[in-house]
């Protein structure tokens, strides 16, 4: 086993690592792309919860209440 | 009396001969009557300045498996007190610096630990190897944080633009550029492929390499990579600054889209889909990761996801670091080895951030959208570090220019590069 | 540099000849240098789509206990997509439908992995082979749940109206109606036991007892048991109305005496009390269960019982799962059985609801207070489903009847009825 | 059908043979048909009510090695209801008078469950007998509770005033003595040595040591000590006064000065390295102990800091109960040992708090500053309940003179001298 | 081992099931009410409790607001 | 063994314990009194931080508050 040939051999680990990796995540991003198209056909976004802004922060207030009660029977 | 003596001493024996199945062997050792003075002196020889003071050839050291090793008189004195002397190191850096606190303390403190002599802490017996045989002899550790670690990322950033996984790749080079350079050191194909993993800037995935390619050398591999992950805000900088332009450094990112919650569901399935068909070998380290991710992204399970994020990964965080710590005991630890992982990992960062870089000036020539090169090194992973680090050096530039969220996408690739490129190394070695 | 290599290579045989008695042992393989396309062919070798594509009757599956088992062709190929198959089914009931996600999310990814070519992650190094011996195969697991069940559950109810208990008793003809079943079908008698307790719509419970008598068909089992408790709001009601008339379930029951909390505190001891003296064999559930409702009612040991509600009983949750998904391999599901196991199931939750409900019918003709029959439904237990279940169809036939307190009675009962049932069977089996 | 049985009963034989290494070893038994009745008379023969009527001399107990001893007659009858006398007892304490109720709770149902007849859970399949070897056997869960309890322990009130930490020296003759008088009484001078840590008033270092000496005596070591640390506020008001003046008792003790984050910081380090130097034997403890309070004091990683006090330190908090109180077994409980150990530990208590007083009052014959002789007591540890107490009966001599944080000084050094102690008696009989 | 005779078996099973879930519970039942009324003679319940409920329910909300701080506290 | 040699045997254990745990603790007490002052001469004490002490319990008002908050989302 002499010394070239093992940082020969670590190159040969090299490529086929980085290949493997690039391969991985070159799959990755394509199926991840086609998912993206899929899902945005299926389940559209649903964009008309803004408005509804003002009431779920006043339920948050009673929620920070309740959860502090919770929270405090939780602690007794 | 004596009657109840002998019934005592018999019913020793019955636990004696009894009890070969158990954890427990209980031998009760005939004492033999000394005078106080004699008392005082074997009480002497067990002190540990004794110990360190009138260092003799024949202490031994015990590992978790039983194995007892002899000491020389280097690592049983002088060697024992150098040691110490880096875990306060880590224990400054950790405190006072604030590097990687929560693995760097439990590690160190094992590490302290593991250094007492006469104590055998680390052997089968001791609190650090029970813990070790626990859950890092058998890889159960690194796997359990790989699981909460899924369950505190979020992949949002990723799926929004998934073509910057190509970064979180191409800091894989420092992986493999480690590789050739451990090689060139001395170190053999095996052990320069466990140091190599360093690079990956992922502490769970290095020693879950280290424990299985070079159980030996996983104290220093550990330290070394959450040393250097520690590090990123002083290694990265000057590499990032050096590779890009002033323009580079200040292109805008546009916003990025809203990703459905479908999608994220689905990303770990995926990932641990496409590794299953790729590279099996992967799949301990991507499984526990895409478990955790899942239990998170599935939203029904919001208790698990808890007490994945918290109560259990703080649990096996303080197991793992003490379990590594033992790892830094003299013998183990003050071998040319340690010095040679130091700075095999000091150049995996750099080479793993240039390469993530330099991919990303590529990427940026040829997409229409435009890339900041910076976004590129962080790839290394070392999450969120790294990428909190390309924002800063991305707001000096342009302030205002908020690449955080942009960053996040290369980030967390990594992990996923890093894990693939683990599996290759094993799969090589299998 | 070769002297180096030496030493490292004799260091690497001592740990060889040395860790025979730690987990880990540890062997350096002499690596063989490799052309490219050699690296790249051996590579391909080990990928998952090699082992999908070219099937060959070499493969292996390695069970937690170390014992190997050669996998035919359509359980290395056809079986294991099948097998994933299901586990997508059962996360999409877990997380679309909302079925018992707990267990079954667990479940199922544990499931996923066991069906990973090549990793043998259920062999005993492997993450569910690590799990399942920890605290499946000695169903330590099982009973840290039902501790956590323990602290969970009030017997108010049922201390209120105690006779309703006969209810919980009415139920388990759900086990003992499909132990016939199962019989009728094929099953050997003990196997036959095994599969039965599915009816008592304990979790825990069916696992316990299927890892004593038919550890085989565990997955099976849980998978059934964990599906069927989901069902409960589909399976029952139908049955519920078909028994009573549209009058018994318009009957109001009065409103429950108060509780005190000396016969809250008293409760687990007696119902542990009797099962020492009537089953012993039914105390390591029982235990268990009294043990973690003595804590909560003791009132002075808080941050226990918090802690066997919260982290505790959470991450046991996440190792249960895992653990029985082990048993998801397409070896040991895709077998008739399973199939069988599910048929049975599904009589067993129609048998015990039925059971249930005409008990409750008799009891109203001979009671004082009325007592509404659909309470009955509950006396399978699947707390607290099947008691909001039936809370459900009593609002229907008159809004406002809020059953829900008194079915509660039943429900928990039912608990104790199956922990009874099973030790009955266990000894049997002795 | 008859070929399905067959095979099953094949696979069940490749079971059979195949299980040698794992912990399940799976064997189904052959069933023979059986009349009711025949069924019905091996079921009681199976029943508690049997066990404890007609009993007779080949019941065995299996302790957690997996060693069966044959119980005499009345081991298994009478003795076993006196046990649960005890534990009922022992219940009361902890619910009604708050004695210590987060392991007096766990040890008495521990007790309650191991003196179950037929289920043998102190057996290495038994849940008490697993929780045994998992982490009492080896120590291991003594250590946790002693890094959790290092955790919460806040040292500044023994740096502000480092001398008081003499008089938790002097409290330490409770534990000698005792250990000459359990001599007196016929122990050995090793099972005495492991009694007499009863007096240190720690209940972690007296399970590790009771272990280590004498672990047969284990239950009743554990239960003495935790009794009588509850029973502080009982024991020692009484000798206190006896061993005071009125006007000594309303000494008034100066504010405490500021103590610096970084003394608090460095303070776990010195105490183990001290322990390393003199005493390495006492390593396990102190440094248990040290990393618990040096994670706390670190201030960089709270989370693992409050895993420590609280969801690590319960759950072992559960297990160590349950497992401590398998060794309230008849057989092993009711032996004449067990009265000799809770008499000694009475005196210890005693005579520690008399040292402790008793220095106090000559520290203040030779101090600049007044010191009350009342925190002399306090050096029993017991914390924190130990310090209340003096601070009571200080309050009660002079109305607003708080004494709390001038007790707590000696009574955390009170842990630490107990761990020296310890680490003394361990050297002499290694 | 003849198909009837397991069924058979099994049936023996379940009467030998039943009748012992059965009696486990009716004594069950039967020591409970006994209890009940124990529990009911020595221990009287303390019914007073409920005009005092104003003010229990202003001490909740000083309890919550010190569970808040308290889960602030333990959080941080 | 007779057993007046056992209690001088325990004696002896009793003076090297006692003696232990004294030279242990002296030992102790000494290294923290130079401790106290190597500390309090490098890292002098900043007293500063007390007139700041209004603004801070405004801070905790909204700790609080955020704690309820974080409380509640963690509990659903
Ligand atoms: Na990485
Ligand atoms: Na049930
Ligand atoms: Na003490």
């Amino acid at each position: 086993m002499e010394e070239v040939n093992l940082i020969f051999e670590a190159t040969k680990f090299a490529i086929l690592g980085m290949g493997t990796v690039f391969i991985f995540l070159l799959i990755m991003v394509y199926v991840l792309n086609i998912q993206a198209k899929i899902v945005g056909k299926f389940f559209p976004d649903k964009k008309k919860e803004e408005p509804t802004k003002q009431i779920k922060d006043d339920k948050k207030i009673v929620a920070v209440i309740t959860g502090a009660i919770m929270a405090y029977k939780r602690g007794n | 009396m004596v009657k109840k003596l002998l019934l005592l001493l018999l019913f020793s024996f019955t636990l004696l001969f009894g009890n070969e199945e158990g954890g427990e062997e209980f031998v009760k050792k005939e004492y033999h009557p000394k005078t106080l003075v004699e008392l005082v002196a074997s009480f002497w020889e067990t002190t540990g300045i004794k110990a360190i003071i009138d260092v003799n050839d024949d202490e031994v050291a015990i590992d978790p498996a039983g194995e007892e090793k002899k000491l020389g008189a280097f690592e049983s004195s002088v060697g024992r007190i150098i040691m110490i002397g880096i875990v306060f190191l880590l224990f400054y850096l950790a405190i006072a610096k604030g590097f990687e606190p929560l693995l760097l303390i439990p590690i160190a403190f094992g590490g302290l630990l593991a250094n007492i002599p006469l104590a055998h802490m680390t052997g089968p017996d001791g609190m650090l190897g029970i813990i070790y045989n626990m859950g890092i002899a058998n890889e159960f550790f690194p796997l359990l944080i790989f699981m909460g670690v899924g369950a505190m990322t979020d992949f949002g950033p990723l799926l929004a633009n998934p073509k910057t996984a190509l970064l979180g790749g191409a800091a894989q080079f420092g992986i493999f550029g480690s590789l050739i350079g451990a090689v060139a050191l001395g170190f053999d194909l095996q052990d320069a492929s466990a140091i190599s993993i360093i690079g990956g800037a992922d502490g769970p995935t290095s020693i879950f390499i280290a424990n299985k390619l070079a159980p030996d050398m996983l104290g220093a591999i550990a330290v070394a990579a959450y040393s250097y992950m520690a590090l990123v805000p002083v290694i990265q900088p000057p590499i990032m600054k050096a590779l890009t332009t002033e323009e580079e450094r200040k292109i805008k990112m546009g916003v990025q889209r809203h990703v459905h919650k479908m999608e994220k569901l689905l990303f770990p399935l995926i990932v641990l889909l496409l590794s299953i068909l790729i590279l099996p070998e992967s799949t301990p380290l991507i499984g526990a990761f895409a478990f955790g991710n899942f239990v998170k992204e599935s939203g029904v399970v919001e208790r698990l996801s808890n007490t994945m994020q918290n109560a259990l990964i703080n649990i096996v965080t303080i197991f793992l670091g003490l379990g590594v710590g033992s790892k830094l005991a003299a013998d183990k630890f003050l071998v040319l080895e340690s010095l040679g992982i130091m700075i095999i990992g000091l150049i995996a960062f750099g080479i793993g951030t240039a390469a993530g870089v330099l991919m990303a000036k590529l990427m940026n020539k040829f997409s229409k959208e435009p890339i900041n090169p910076l976004i590129g090194a962080a790839g290394v992973s070392a999450v969120p570090m790294a990428a909190r680090v390309v924002s800063k050096v991305g707001a000096e530039a342009r302030p205002g220019n908020i690449l955080l969220m942009h960053a996040m996408g290369p980030n967390v690739a990594g992990v996923i590069g890093s894990a693939v490129a683990a599996g290759v190394l094993l799969s090589i070695f299998k």
